[in-house]
Order: C-alpha cells, then structure tokens, then sequence
C-alpha cells in the first residue's frame, strides 16, 4: 500500500494523478475464509482491521450486499460522544472515542475526526439532574465531560436561543472532545488498510444463506456463490433480523427508519454539536458547510432507507426554536437509513445460539461514534471469545433482566 | 456582453420598471423578470464564485437548475443566503449581493486555488493532514471550514411567518407545462379532484418559448385556453409558484408554496407548506438540458442553449451578442434561429455529430449560420467572460483547428428527464438508448398502501421530449419540427488530454471536473455512490440535476461499462430546496409545542411564579417574592407548610376512571398491590410496572364504588397510563368487562397542606373535615365552601394534608377563596420544588428521581407493596429473572453527609478498585439530594448496594474539584420518622 | 354556578374567519354497548338517540356524538351536565357501563365564515371537501388531539382538551388571520 | 407517510393520527414460564423484511387498537383487522399469499 501524504499529492500532481492505485481491490471470493465478516460498513470493517492488527488473523473476507460503506455508515449525522452513563457504554464509547483520536495516522488515511466539543443542553430540571450524574459517573470511568453552565453554552454556541421561550437553556452537559469524523472515510480508510492487509472485501455479494452442520456454522450462501468459514460475524445493523433467521434464532431487534437532513451550505455558523434532547433535535456543522441535522426514529419496522415527514418536522420545528437564525436556510436533501433497536436500546456484541457465529448488533441510531470501539471488541471476542468490552452486551442479559439502559430521562418526572 | 432587447419579452411587463440593488449598486428591471434575467439584462455576467477553487461563475441556466448563482438576498431577518438568482423574481428594493468571495466578487483571494488545481484533486484531503488529531482539528480544519459554506449566515431571527396546509386529491399533477396541462385536462375530464402545482408563477413550461403547434393553436394560445377551461371546473385547483418537493410513501406529496417571497412584507405568510394525499400523481416535470464536458465549459458566458432561448424570449434579454452554438442534437438550433430572430450574431453551430441535417438544421444554415459538423470546442478563452472558443475534432484529443471570437456559447448535450419525484419513494428508471437519457420505468413504479402504482410520468419527464412525442402520448393533435436523433457526447472532444479534462467542470458548483471523476474510478470508488462522495459530484444545491448523468457517463466510461450498470444515485426530497421555515410551519414561539395549563395557571403567572416544565404542562417550581433567591423561596414554602399551611396546585396529576364488574381484576394486573380488596371510600398507594419489571409510576388508587376505582397517576405519566391500560384491556384481556375513562382535566386538584390546613377548610365550610369524619386515607364528596368537592385525606409531606378535587372550571374560583380565607392562617402557595423536598424529608420516593427506567420497586423497599398472595401482575415474571433477583442489587437508603452540607446531585459512591475497563468501581450513588429547611441540613436518597443493611456505615462520593464528600447510610425518613403529623 | 368559568371565557378572533371559545359546554362521556337498549332508552329520554358510526346527531340543544364503538359524548347546556349524567349512569344502572361528566375537562371552539374551512385546512389531516354535515371527525389539530364537524351554515366546531385551550386558540387564531386566505 | 384504514371507525387515516405498536400476536408469558418463554415473548422479534403483522392504535381518533398486515420492504398494507384474535384472519392470510405467492405464511 502507497502510503498517502501532501508529498505524495504534489509528486502525483506532476503527472495529473495518473500514478495512485486503487484504495482497495474488488477480488472474486475464495473457497473458504478463517472468518467471514457479513456487512462492510463501519463495523464490520473495523472489526476485520482489528482481527488483523490486533489478532494476525487475515485470511478474512468481508462481505457487502451493496458498496462498502453504503449502510447507515454512509448516512449518520456523524456525532462521536462517550458522555454515556452506564459503565458498559462508556467503556466501549470511550475506547472508541480515543481510537479515532489516532485513527487517521493509524490508518494513513484522513478520517477528519474533529473533537469540536458535544453539548447535551439541560433544558428541564430533570434533564439537567440526569446530566449532572453523568458527568459523575463519567469522571470515574475516565471520560472527560464536564457540566457547564448557562453563560458558557452562550458562549459557545452563540446562534442558540437560550431563554427558550419554551425551554430556557440551564446549561449542559459537554464533553470537549466529542465531536464529529468524515464518515465515509472511516470506512474508506478501514477498508483501505483491510485490503492491504490482503483481506477479501467483496461488494455486490449478498448473503443469502448460511449454513450449518451440528450445530456449527461452516459457511455462507451468497450471491456469488456458497463461501465457508470457521467463524462468521454478522454485522449488519438493520438487517441483524435477516440474517438471524437464515441461522435459525431470533434477536431482540426490530429495525426502524431513522432520518437525517443537511441545509445548503453556508459560512460556518456553528463550531461545536449541539444536542437538544428534550425537543428532539441536534445539529452541526459540517466542514462543507451544510448544517447536519437529525432527530427522532419512526415507530415501526420499516427496511425502506426513507421514513416519514413528520418526524422531518418534529426536529426541524425543535431546532428553529433553537436557533432561530437558521429558519430562512433551506433544507437541500433528506434522507433515512434502517436503524437497529434492541428490546434496551444498547447494542448487542455476543456469541449467538450457533457456534462459530458472532453478532455485531443493535447500535440503533448511534452506533457511528462506535465503530473503532466496537470493532477492536468483537474481533477480540471473534478471536479470543472473550472481550471485556463486550462481555456485558452479550446476548443473555436479555434473559437475565441485565439490561443496559442508557435512558436516565426513561423514567417519567413527577 | 448581455443586454436587454429592445423588443418582445413574454413575460415582462415594460410599463412597470423595479429598481433593485446587487452589490451595493442600483439596477433597473421589469416586473415579470427574475433576478437573473434582471442582472443579465444590466449586462452583468460575472455573478459568483465557485466553492472549491473560486472560478469566476456566470448564470448557466434559466431555472431551478441553476447551479453557479446563488446569492445574498434582503438583509436583517429577512437575509437569506444561497438563493437562486434565476427563481428569484424581482420586487422593488430587492437586495443582492454575491456570494463566497473576499474582498470582492471581481478580486478574490480565494481564487489562487485555482491555480493550485492540481494540488486540489479529488479526495485531496483524504490523502493528506493526517498527522494528528490535533493538527487537523486546530490548523487545518478551521481554513477549510472558513473557505467552504457558500453564503454567510443569518444573524437575526426570521421576521416571517409560515404556514402549512392539508389536501386530497385524486390525482395530483406535478408541473404546469404542456405536458401537465394536458393530464390534468384528462383528469378532469373524468371528474377526478385535480390538483395542478406549477413551481414558477407562470403556465406552459417551455413549449411556448420553443414552438410549435397544438390542437391547431400556437403553444402560447393553448395554454392560454386551457387555462381558462380547467380555471372553470369545480375539482381543478390551479397553483402557481408551487413546487412538488417530495412525493412520500402512500402518496404523501409536500409541496411548497412561496407564497410571498416576491412581495416581502406584505403580511401574507412567506411560505405554505402543503401535504397533499393524492390517489396519483402524475409527474409532468418536464426535462433538464445537460451542459457539454468541454474545458472552460464554466467561464461566465457559456449557457445552456434552452436558457439562452429562455433569456430571450421570456425575459427580452440576450446573453451575448456573438453567440457560438455547440450542441450534439437538433434542439440547440432553435437557440440559433432564436437568437438570430432577436437580431444577434451566431458565428457558428458547432455539432458534434458526423452529420447533420434535419429540418432545424437546414433552417440554420439557411439563414447563412456556419455549421460545423463532428467538431467539438476544445476550450474557452476567457476568464471572467468568454472571449473565444478554441474548435477541434470531436473525436480528437482536442488540437485546436480554429478560434472563434464570441461572448456567449450556448451549449446542449441532450436533455434529462425530470425523474426525480418518481424516484423519492422507490420507483425506477431505465437507460433509453436512443435517447441517452434515464427515464421513468413504467414496470416499476413506486407503490403505494394497496401495492398500486401513485406516480406515472408524462411528457418530457417521461422521455417524450419533443413536442410530437409529448401530443402523441396525450393523444392530442400537435407537434413541432422532426427533429433527427442525438449522438451522446459525454466527453468534449471525446479523447481531451489532461489539460483539458482538469478544466471540463461537470458539476459547477462543487467544482467537480471530468479529471476527478475519472480518478474516482481509477481508485476504485467504483460504485457511482462512492464516485458521488468522493467527488462530491451531485452533492450542491442544484443536487447534480445539471451534472449527475454526464457524472455518471464518465464514470461508466472510465470503467468500461454500460450506462445502466452503473445506475444512478438516489434521487431523495426535497425536488429543489425548501425553508426550515416553512417545515416549521406554525409552530414557532408561542405555539412552538402545546402548551398544557391548569385552571391556576395564568393565577400563578401573575404571582410571579418560576415554571418548571413537567411535559408539556409547566408547574410552580417556587414562587420567589421580591429580593428572595429560589432557594430561599423554596425554604420559605417548606418551613410555612409545615408550620402553618400551604397551598399547591396539583391538578395536573394523572386521574383515570376504571369501572365494570372485572375492574379490580384488572387493576390488580396492573399494579404491584392489591386493589382489588381496597373497601369502598379508602385510598392506597400504588405502584405500576412495565411487564419486564421496571417500576413506570406509582399513585394513590381510590375506591370510589364496587365496581369503580380511581387511579391518580404522575403528571408526566397521565396519558401514558392511560393508553397502557386501554393497551392491556384491548390487547389481551378484551373479554374482561372494564372501561377506563381519563378525567384528568376534569378537575382542579389542590392540596391542602399543613397543620392549619383543617383550620382552613372549617373556615370554607360546608363538610365535616374532621379526624372522625374523614380519617387519613379516605375521602368524601360534598360541599366546601358552596363548590362540589372530593376530598383526599392524603399526604405526600407528612403533614395533615386535604386533596381537593373540584371541576376544573371552578378551580381557579377555589383556589382563589382558598388563598383569601387562608390569609388568616398564613397559608401560601408552594411549588414542586418544596413538594419535592418535603417527600424527601420523608423518605417518600419519586417517580423519575428514584426511578430511571431501570429500578424495580424491590430496590426501593417497597416490597411491602408487592402483593405475595396474587398469581400474576405485570412485571411479577420479570422479577423473577436472575438479575432482577440478584441480592447485590443497589436499595435505597437514605443519606447524610458528615459535616451537614448538601450532596451535589448524581454523585456516586465509589468502592475499592477498577472493574475489567479499567473504571472506578461504584457501590452506589445519589438519587435526590436536598438541603431541608427543617433539619438545617443536607438530605439525601440514594441507591447503595446492600444499602438498608449498611446503616451508619460512611461512604465516599467523589464531587467536584476533587473533593470527596462522605455521607453516612441512614434511614431515609429524616422527618417526623414516628408519622405523627399527617395521621392528625 | 357563577363560579365556573371556561378556559379561555369566550375569547374571540376576527381575522378572514371568526374563531371563538364557545364558553361553558355540557359534555358527558358514555361508554357502553352502543347496542343497548337500555342506552337508545336513556338517549331517547333526552330527545337523542344512537348516533351511527361517526354521526353527530343534534336534537334542539343537545347532541350526541360517536366516538368509538364503545364510545359517545352527550352535548348539552353545562348547568344540566350533571343531571344528564345522573340520568344516564341511573338508566344504565344495570349495564355495563360509564357514565361520566367531563364539562371541565374539555374546551369548545367554533370556527365561523365562508372561508372556515380554510383555518382548519391548515391544522387537521381532515378532508374537509368531503367532511359532511353530520360526520364528526376526530383528529388531530398541529399537535393536540381534537374532534371537529359543521354545527352549521358556515361554521365549524372543533372540542379539544382544556388545558391545550389557549393552544387551540393560537393556531386558529394564527390561521385565521389575514393575509393568509388560501384560495 | 402511512395511511391506515381503522376497523373500528372506518376511516383511512394518516400515521401521525395513529401510534405504533409493535409486532402483533405476541403471546404474553406470566408466572410460569420459562426463562426462555419469558425472554421469547418480551423481546424476541420477527421483524422481517416482507409481510409483518403488526399493532396500531387510532391514537387520535376511537383511541382503539387494530392490526394490520403490512410489507415492510414495500409498505404495501394488506389490510386491518380488530386487534382481538389472537391470529390473523384467513381471508386476509389468503389475500397476502395470492399477492406474495413466496410467502411463506403465517407462523
Ligand atoms: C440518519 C442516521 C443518523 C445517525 N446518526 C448517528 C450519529 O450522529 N452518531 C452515531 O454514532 N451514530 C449515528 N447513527 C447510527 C450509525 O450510523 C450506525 O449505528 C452505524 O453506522 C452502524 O454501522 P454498521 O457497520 O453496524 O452498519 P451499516 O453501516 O449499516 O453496515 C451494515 C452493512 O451490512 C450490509 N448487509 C446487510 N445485509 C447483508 C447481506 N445479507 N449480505 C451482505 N451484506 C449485507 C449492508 O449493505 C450494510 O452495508 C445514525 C444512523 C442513521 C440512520
Ligand atoms: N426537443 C427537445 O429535445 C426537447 C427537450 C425537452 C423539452 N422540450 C420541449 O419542452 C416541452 C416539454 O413539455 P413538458 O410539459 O413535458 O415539460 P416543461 O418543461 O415544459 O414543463 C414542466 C413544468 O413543470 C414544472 N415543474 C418541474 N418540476 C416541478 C415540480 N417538482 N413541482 C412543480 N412544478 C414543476 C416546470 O417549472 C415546468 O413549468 C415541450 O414543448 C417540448 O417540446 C423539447
Ligand atoms: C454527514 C452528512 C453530510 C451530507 N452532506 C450532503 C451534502 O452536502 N450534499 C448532499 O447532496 N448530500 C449530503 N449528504 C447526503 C448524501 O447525499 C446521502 O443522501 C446520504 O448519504 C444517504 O444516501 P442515499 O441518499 O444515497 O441513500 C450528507 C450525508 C451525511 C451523512
Ligand atoms: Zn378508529
């Protein structure tokens, strides 16, 4: 692989960038892989990488029914926080969140992570006691959040509507080194390094089947074939249900359509993301200019990638309340991706009821911010069967009452 | 240079001159003009910068393609940025000003980029910056995101309103050309409810500016009588300045009206958003003309030879006065002989195809016009205006064979339907080979509830492109001049060298060239979706409608495939962009969201209270007096409470009927307790939790009858525990004989509370209150004080306390004498935040603090409140699981902290060591935490593993600023822990 | 009883239509076998009788509505609420069913001129072209829940809940206003 | 945007009338049962890519609950039906089948 550098840019540039090769190659599937991995979006990307750089496991293949990327990688608002609350998600969120600090070195290729600071606005009473736990519990879990109050929100985001008139602003829960990465290339850049490392990523190939003998997985059916393995993971967010039924099991799963919308782009108005939770919107800026904006999830299963305008409404109402500046921008193009949610709205990583398959699941609608954490957790589990990372999204917790349930706000005030 | 003609001018009326501003100086225009026409008219060209290199850019087109002009418009609140010169149309006092330059649009700093272009490749920064986070976040990434965005952004909030509206109809027909008029004529014909939305402000789309005949008539004249014909028909509604933006799953179209963007200020909302079901659209959106890949193709001056026909027609205006036409079809002629009938010079035609000789062509070159045939331009010369065209071989690798002096090239490399709003939700298209354009599948249709087709295509947006085709497919008589078939050109000339390539823009706004695309591919972003994001090709405001085919023919030919394998991107809403506001709608400010008031409410608002948001209802958190702080307020309220008496309204908590002959039965599912033996007149508390265990509310039940219970809720949870129930009883036990009714606005609560409180009510007369007549956790229905009352005797303080309910319309009424009589006694209102203090004196738990979706009421002790001896009740199997049973669960407990301050809020106790991740072990934390004006001291509750049999033991609570706090685990009845005051 | 009052006390707006709080409402909620004799017995005894899916039916100064299959709501002067309320609960006695006054919990608008419909165009997903004298639609208004028909030449009435009274009362006063006539 | 014809009032109406409810015909387990039953009935969900039944409720209209059968690939809706049965009703089953004729069934 032809390490990338603005060296190399201005030797290219000398002859019209005839010389660069291809990101990654498109090869035909062999007979057998140690592992295949079901779905090239983040996940499964970054968990194959992982499986290489961390486990020397590389005889892997990755396969996407689409293009690589094309999944809800390549449609998410591109927050990247770990101001979670339980111990579990921070642990995972955070791991995740440090790796992207490093991500574009280690993977020579620029992913844009841009800490720009996160702020979660208290815009209740309620809100902001559950805010103020977090930071607690953050600060013993090594993630660095802090509450600030209202005169610094003001300062940050100067275009916010801090008196409300609805819900006055009562300061907020801000994690300075959250923020946002260029989501396109952080699969771009996963599936660079995986095809060097001499992995098989094979696109428009769709898994159609898998297949098992005593109780064990040994390979797949797909579009291009059958393929075996010793070991399969499925990562493929909203269509976990899919593929589980062609293994026989069923998952606490149900996948739902979640929208995102950009604005034209403008001159950059907003530096850091701001999310109001209690009106259900949130908001940034991209590099380009566009406002990225999202909200809240359609009620019911839907495998279209489009949902329904009202919820376009809902958010977008929220955040003209918010900042009132950004009613005269136009909305330029919304669109949905199928969000994974589990039965606790936290993700799954576990063994399943075969052997040799593996799951990478249930990241609903913030599985973006994950993607490092979680791939060097599941290959590890893939690897070894065991992560400490994982261990408490496994499976079982769903029949043992373990649930982790991020949604300190869950729990009705008065 | 452009100038306004001196005659014709379809659509603007000379007799009424606009004077406008662009870049702080003053221009004139006609009504009738857009922005555009305006400007092109006062000979202005150069109008914008491109995002990435800042290239001079010119207007390209005549419509809401428009990808180059995009400008600053009204200043204040009424800025809007990014607005599209040629859909703007001119009003008096319009101001503009250009965008994404610095200092001025003439000279900008930005544009040494463009000498750098090859520095600035596609997927330039991907390669590169990435050193470390830090330098990319701080030195970098603030001069990209400083460069990009196009215009500045508002400062100010909207001084517009906007609106939004509903309608059905049964056929909904999207564009008001020839095409649209025509089905709508059928629909109506049929007696079908029509629904016709034009997206400009006038009728016919282009068939009168291109010619022709239909039903005998000239285009203008037809349009003019059909208009008139549908204006007459009850089921037709004509819409003007009304753009189709997305066509939803079921049929479901958001259009947009600009109501009055060109008459700002007149009082009228700016924008009406409308949703429109309609049985079917059908789509009449016409097509798009696609520019030729040729370098320079982007120099101000070089347009769209239907826009070039467009400006003179329609607006009496010409680009240029020596106009080169270079086209790879028949269409582009009509722009010769248009602007030859304006009196401009057209040097020449320059085809690419080997030959040309249909009818149109024959009337160019009779009119003495050079054609060249199988020539392509190589490059245009000129910078901020073209100058010159350099002419090759079309299929040549570009050396120039001549130069032709000119200041306008109007090109056309075909037309693409308008596919976009049969696409939104899920129809396809396909590749027309002869026509080398995508257009709408008719096999694949996008569905709708019944799996019918809700959109079918007609006109040019179907791929009927000529007039001939389009009366054809309509089956009305008409047609214009044959025209002979096209030669897809996608690269111009077809083997250009990098030179030329690195200049071919395809989109011009992102600066995407023919060079980028072609790199995409080489890298292996093979897939057109990876090609789009990495080049972002596709992705400006015009949303690709000027370049994604050409796009996406040079990928395909960069590949060595097919046109249809590669396949188009996602066409996604809205059509063109549409204002935050008018997706806003009403709702802004005052009615933002549904407002829920109590009958007390505009009484508190006038006692200067301080709200607190409780869902949407706001309650008293405290009523501060003059120079008091909220706390100090706050410790007023308490102290008065449990001295004298304090008044709260309580009306928003959650009050649901449930009666029949099974009412207990069901009850007794729905709550951890029994209730079903609770006797006729008696008040228990009760718990209710979800079936997977988790406590969701809790409240005091009332027997009111045998057969009918009232159920108190939560504020927060009324209608919520109203829908479960009504789930539960619908869902599963649907032969149980029970109804539910939720009462909670029939009644005004207030709660009556403090040791004077019976005081006060002897006062308002009427019913015996006393001890023996309405013992603690009973109540009774009569007369207080000449209102229909019910009383509680309740207490959520600890104190002797009254729940008053009395019919909401009378609520302020009570509230009001209670205040008065109550003067006497001291008595004052209080808010939730003493309310909640005062249960927490107590040890009583809250739902949403205690409680957070993951507690169940074992952990709270409340045990005694789980009926043993009932087989089932929701949550009871959950309880059963392992985790649920586990002993290490954390309970609650009350605490203090050692030297009397208060607990900050969430804090954790923390144990020894780290877990697996490395994180500090916790063995419990804080759930409310107070400072209570009783005790003088800090109170607390909170969650501790093992908790109530840990008493006295101290823990650690790492606060802020690395101090720890340590507070002793205690009973969490800090008040009054005998309970001899509320029992009185 | 002087000490009642509705939730907005008769406010009204002019704008290209009229809107108005229609002040004190009697409203009792039944819920029922709709089939019951004993229900047609305890209507007719009011002059009303069961109204058919989705009917309003007005007899001089009470109505009766259908809300559900197992749902009405009795219209009537509020003074008299409560007697209705007795007067069915005692005719229903040996049903099973719910008799209850919610007077108070609701609030009444009406919506008056020839553009009326025009105002409620822009808050309910109602086809108003096709809503006939004599259907009750419940629906939605903007955000709040809300049940309209024609309770007259030019007017519609619109019940939603009292506490989104003033709610109520912002969107149709906004949409009511001039300037924002629709055709 | 969905539109719903609900059984109870005989209206076609639009989905932000209506709540959402989740798969139709879950069997409740209660004191009793399995780990296994329990964890089935509480989270395990079909959630195909095709013919879904599923749970709606006239949120803003009657305030009752219906069923539906709806394609969640297409949207395409097969029909309503009272949310009281505890299986789907056999016209609507034979409906789907000669609309789907890969379906596999009801299971
Ligand atoms: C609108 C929106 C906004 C979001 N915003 C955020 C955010 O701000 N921050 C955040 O952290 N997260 C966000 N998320 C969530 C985040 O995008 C996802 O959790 C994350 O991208 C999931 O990555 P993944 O790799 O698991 O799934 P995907 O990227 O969806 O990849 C799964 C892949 O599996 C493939 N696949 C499926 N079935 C098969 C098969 N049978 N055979 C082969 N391949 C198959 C798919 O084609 C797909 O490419 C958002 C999501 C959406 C939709
Ligand atoms: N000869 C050729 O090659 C060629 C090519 C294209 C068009 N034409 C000519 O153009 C005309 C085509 O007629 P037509 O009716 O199909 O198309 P049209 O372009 O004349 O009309 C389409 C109309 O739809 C409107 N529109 C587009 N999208 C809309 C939306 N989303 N919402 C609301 N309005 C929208 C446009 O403003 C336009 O008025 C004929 O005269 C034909 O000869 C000729
Ligand atoms: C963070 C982010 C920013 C985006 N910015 C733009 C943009 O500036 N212009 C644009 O056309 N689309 C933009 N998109 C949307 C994509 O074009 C596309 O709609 C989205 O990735 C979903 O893919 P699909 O529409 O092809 O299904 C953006 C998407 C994301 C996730
Ligand atoms: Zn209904």
């Amino acid at each position: 692989m032809r390490r990338y550098s603005i060296f190399a840019v201005a030797r290219e540039a000398l002859r019209y960038h005839s010389g660069w090769e291809k990101a990654w190659a498109s090869p035909e599937p062999k007979k057998r892989y140690d592992v295949i991995i079901v779905g090239a979006g983040g996940h499964g990307l970054a968990t194959a990488y992982y499986l290489g750089k961390v486990h020397g496991i590389t005889n892997v293949a990755i396969i996407e029914k689409g293009w690589l990327g094309g999944g809800n990688t390549g449609r998410n608002t591109t927050i990247i926080r770990s101001n979670y609350l339980q111990d579990p998600s921070a642990a995972i969120y955070e791991k995740a969140r440090s790796l992207y600090e490093e991500l574009s070195a280690d993977l020579n290729y620029n992913v844009m992570f841009s800490p720009r600071g996160l702020l979660m606005l208290a815009q209740s009473e309620h809100e902001m006691r559950g805010y103020k736990r977090t930071v607690y519990a953050n600060n013993l879990q090594g993630v660095e959040t802090r509450w600030i109050e209202r005169d610094e929100v003001k300062s940050l985001v100067p275009i916010l509507n801090i008196d409300g008139p609805r819900y006055p602003v009562l300061g907020a829960l801000y994690q300075e080194r959250g923020g946002t990465a260029r989501h396109d290339a952080v699969a771009w850049g996963y599936a660079r390094k995986c095809s060097a490392m001499g992995m098989d990523i094979i696109q428009n190939c769709e898994v159609t089947g898998v297949r098992t003998a005593r109780g064990k997985v040994v390979g797949v059916n797909t579009t291009k074939g059958e393929i075996d393995c010793n070991k399969l993971a499925m990562v493929v967010a909203g269509h976990s249900s899919v593929l589980a039924e062609m293994a026989g099991f069923r998952l606490p799963i149900e996948s739902a359509a979640l929208q995102a919308w950009v604005s034209e782009p403008i001159k950059p108005t907003i530096d850091v993301v701001v999310m109001a939770n209690l009106v259900h919107g949130y908001m940034s800026q991209s590099d380009k200019g566009e406002l990225v904006i999202g909200g809240g999830t359609d009620g019911f299963n839907n495998y279209t990638q489009r949902g329904s305008w009202h919820h376009v409404e809902q958010t977008t109402r929220a955040l003209v309340e918010t900042f009132p500046v950004i009613s005269r921008l136009k909305m330029l193009r919304q669109w949905g991706g199928i969000v994974d949610m589990t039965g606790d709205r936290s993700p799954i990583l576990s063994k399943t009821p075969v052997e040799g398959i593996y799951v990478n699941c249930g990241w609903g609608t913030g599985g973006f911010k994950a993607i490092p954490g979680s791939g060097y957790a599941m290959a590890e589990l893939v690897a070894k069967e065991y992560s400490p990372l994982a261990a408490d999204f496994s499976l079982k917790r769903f029949k043992e009452g373990q649930f982790i349930d991020e949604s300190v706000a869950a729990g009705v005030a008065h | 240079m452009s100038q306004r003609l001196k005659t014709g001018g379809r659509l603007i009326d000379r007799s009424k001159e606009l004077t406008f501003t662009f870049n702080h100086s003053r221009y004139k225009g006609y009504e009738g003009d857009t922005l555009a026409s305006a400007l092109l008219g006062a000979g202005k060209s150069l109008l914008g910068r491109s995002f990435k290199y800042h290239r001079a850019r010119g207007l390209v087109a005549s419509g809401v393609e428009e990808p180059n002009v995009l400008l600053n418009l009204g200043k204040g609140d009424r800025l809007e940025p990014d607005q599209r010169a040629t859909t703007t149309e001119l009003f008096n006092g319009a101001v503009a000003s250009s965008q994404n330059h610095w200092p001025t649009l003439a000279f900008d700093v930005g544009a040494i980029n463009d000498y750098a272009y090859r520095m600035l490749p596609a997927g330039f920064y991907y390669k590169t910056f990435m050193v470390s986070t830090w330098a990319w976040h701080k030195l970098f990434e603030p001069i990209v995101r400083q460069a990009a965005g196009l215009g500045a952004a508002p400062t100010k909030a909207d001084a517009d309103r906007y609106e939004q509206a509903y309608a059905y109809c049964d056929v909904l027909v999207a564009g008001g050309g020839v095409a649209g008029l025509m089905a709508a004529l059928k629909a109506a014909a049929e007696g079908k409810r029509v629904l016709v939305a034009e997206q400009t402000a006038h009728w016919g789309g282009r068939a009168p500016v291109d010619g022709g005949e239909i039903d005998g008539m000239d285009p203008e004249a037809w349009v003019k009588k059909t208009l008139e014909a549908l204006g007459k028909m009850d089921n037709v509604r004509l819409m003007t300045r009304t753009m189709v933006a997305g066509l939803h799953d079921h049929g479901y179209a958001i259009l947009y009206e600009r109501v009055a963007d060109h008459t700002p200020g007149d009082g009228r909302p700016r924008h009406r958003l409308w949703r429109v079901r309609a049985g079917l659209t059908k789509v009449a959106s016409g097509a798009i003309e696609r520019p030729l890949a040729f370098a320079g193709n982007d120099v101000p001056g070089v347009m769209l030879a239907s826009a070039v026909r467009d400006y003179i027609v329609n607006w009496a205006v010409s680009p240029g006065k020596e106009i080169v036409v270079v086209t790879n079809n028949d269409d582009a002629y009509r722009t010769a002989l248009c602007a030859l009938d304006a009196g401009q010079k057209v040097v020449a035609v320059i085809d690419a195809r080997e030959m040309a000789n249909g009818p149109l062509v024959q009337a160019v070159k009779e009119r003495g016009v050079k054609v060249l045939e199988g020539h392509a331009i190589s490059k245009v010369r000129g910078k901020s205006g073209v100058v010159a065209v350099e002419i090759c071989r079309q299929n040549g690798t570009g050396s120039v064979e001549d130069v032709l002096g000119c200041d306008c090239v109007a090109m056309s490399g075909g037309w693409s339907p308008v596919v976009h709003l049969y696409s939104h939700s899920g129809g396809k298209v396909m590749w027309d080979e002869a026509g080398a354009m995508f257009r709408p599948d008719p096999a694949r249709p996008p569905v709708g509830d019944k799996g019918q087709p809700i959109a079918e295509v007609v006109g040019s947006a179907n791929g009927a492109l000529t007039l001939t085709a389009l009366c054809a497919e309509a089956g009305i008589a008409g047609g214009a001049e044959e025209e002979h078939p096209i030669t897809p050109v996608w690269i111009m000339p077809a083997k250009a060298g990098n030179d030329l390539k690195f200049k071919s823009f395809l989109d011009f706004q992102n600066d995407v060239k023919v060079s980028d695309v072609q790199l995409a591919a080489r890298e292996g972003y093979a897939s057109v979706e990876h090609t789009k994001r990495y080049t972002t090709l596709g992705m400006a405001t015009d949303q690709g409608k000027l370049s994604n085919i050409n796009g996406l023919a040079v990928l395909s030919d960069a590949l060595g495939q097919a046109i249809p394998q590669t396949g188009t991107t996602t066409f996604r809403p809205p059509y063109t962009p549409i204002s935050f506001g008018a997706v806003t709608g009403e709702a802004r400010g005052e009615i933002f969201q549904p407002l829920r008031k109590t009958p007390m409410h505009g009484w508190h608002e006038a006692h200067g209270v301080h709200w607190e948001p409780v869902g949407l209802w706001r309650r008293p958190y405290t009523y501060p007096r003059a120079g008091e702080g909220h706390r100090d307020s706050v410790n007023r309220e308490i102290v008065n409470t449990r001295t004298n008496v304090g008044l709260l309204d309580a009306s928003t908590l959650g009050k649901i009927v449930v009666k029949g002959p099974d009412a207990g039965k069901f009850l007794d599912m729905m709550y951890t307790n029994m209730m079903s033996t609770l006797p006729v007149g008696k008040c228990r508390y009760g718990l209710m939790c979800s079936d997977n265990g988790f406590l969701i509310d809790d409240g005091v039940v009332v027997r009111l009858a045998e057969d009918t219970w009232l159920c108190h809720t939560t504020s927060g949870g009324a209608d919520h525990i109203h829908g479960h129930m009504e789930d539960w009883l619908q869902c599963e036990w649907w032969d149980w004989k029970v109804y539910t009714a939720n009462l909670t606005e029939q009644y005004a609560q207030i709660a009556v509370v403090g040791p004077k409180a019976r005081k006060l009510l002897e006062k308002l007369g009427g019913m015996d209150v006393s001890k023996e007549a309405l013992p603690f956790m009973t109540f009774k229905e009569g007369e207080l004080g000449g209102f229909p009352v019910r009383i509680y005797r309740i207490s959520f303080s600890g104190e002797l306390s009254y729940e008053i309910a009395v019919p909401a319309n009378m609520g302020l009424a009570l509230w009001e004498k209670l205040n008065e009589a109550g003067a006497e006694f001291s008595a004052m209102p209080y808010g939730t935040e003493a309310l909640h203090v005062m249960r927490a004196e107590k040890g009583f738990i809250m739902i949403g603090d205690e409680t957070d979706g993951t507690v169940i009421p074992q952990d709270l002790n409340l045990g005694w409140a789980i009926s043993k001896k009932k087989e089932d009740f929701l949550g009871k199997r959950a309880q059963l699981r392992t985790h649920m049973a586990d002993p290490d669960r954390w309970r609650l407990v009350g605490l203090e902290t050692l030297d009397g301050t208060v607990l900050p809020d969430g804090v954790y106790a923390v144990d020894q060591g780290v877990n697996e991740n490395n994180q500090r072990n916790v063995q419990g934390r804080v759930t409310s935490t107070y400072y209570s004006p009783m005790l003088k001291k800090g109170i607390a509750m909170g969650l501790v593993k093992h908790g109530p049999e840990r008493m006295g033991e101290v823990l650690d609570f790492p606060a802020d600023n690395g101090v720890v706090l340590q507070a002793r685990i205690v009973d969490p009845v800090f008040y009054d822990k005998a309970g001899e005051k509320a029992d009185v | 009883m002087s000490k009642a009052v509705s939730a907005l006390n008769g406010q009204s707006h002019t704008g290209f239509a009229t809107v108005t709080e229609a002040g004190l409402k009697g409203m009792v909620t039944l819920r029922a076998d709709l089939d019951s004799k004993a229900l047609a017995k305890g209507l007719k005894a009011l002059g009303l009788k069961v109204p058919a899916q989705r009917a309003i039916v007005t007899e001089g100064a009470r109505s009766v509505a259908w809300m559900s299959p197992d749902e009405l709501l009795v219209l009537c002067g509020y003074e008299e609420a409560a007697q209705v309320t007795a007067d069915l609960e005692q005719a229903l006695a040996k049903e099973h069913a719910l008799v209850t006054n919610v007077s108070d919990a609701r609030a009444m608008f009406t919506v008056s001129g020839a553009k009326g419909d025009e105002v409620l165009m822009k808050l309910c997903p109602i086809d108003f072209e096709t809503l006939e004298a004599g259907e009750m639609r419940r629906s939605r208004a903007a955000q709040v829940a809300a049940a309209v028909w024609r309770s007259g030449p030019e007017e519609l009435s619109v019940i939603c809940f009292r506490s989104v009274a003033g709610y109520m009362m912002g969107l149709l006063e906004v949409s009511s206003r001039k300037g924002g006539e629709i055709y | 945007m969905l539109t719903l014809t609900c059984p109870c009032c005989g209206v076609t109406v639009e989905e932000t009338e209506l709540a959402p409810g989740g798969e139709a015909h879950l069997k409740r387990f209660g004191p009793g049962s399995s780990d296994e039953e329990f964890e089935t009935y509480m989270f395990a969900r079909k959630n195909p890519k095709g013919v879904h039944f599923e749970r709606w409720r006239h949120a803003y209209g009657c305030g009752k609950w219906f069923l539906t059968a709806r394609c969640t690939a297409t949207l395409e809706v097969f029909g309503s039906y009272p949310a009281q049965t505890t299986e789907p009703p056999a016209e609507l089953i034979a409906k789907i089948k000669e609309k789907r004729p890969g379906w596999e069934g009801y299971k």
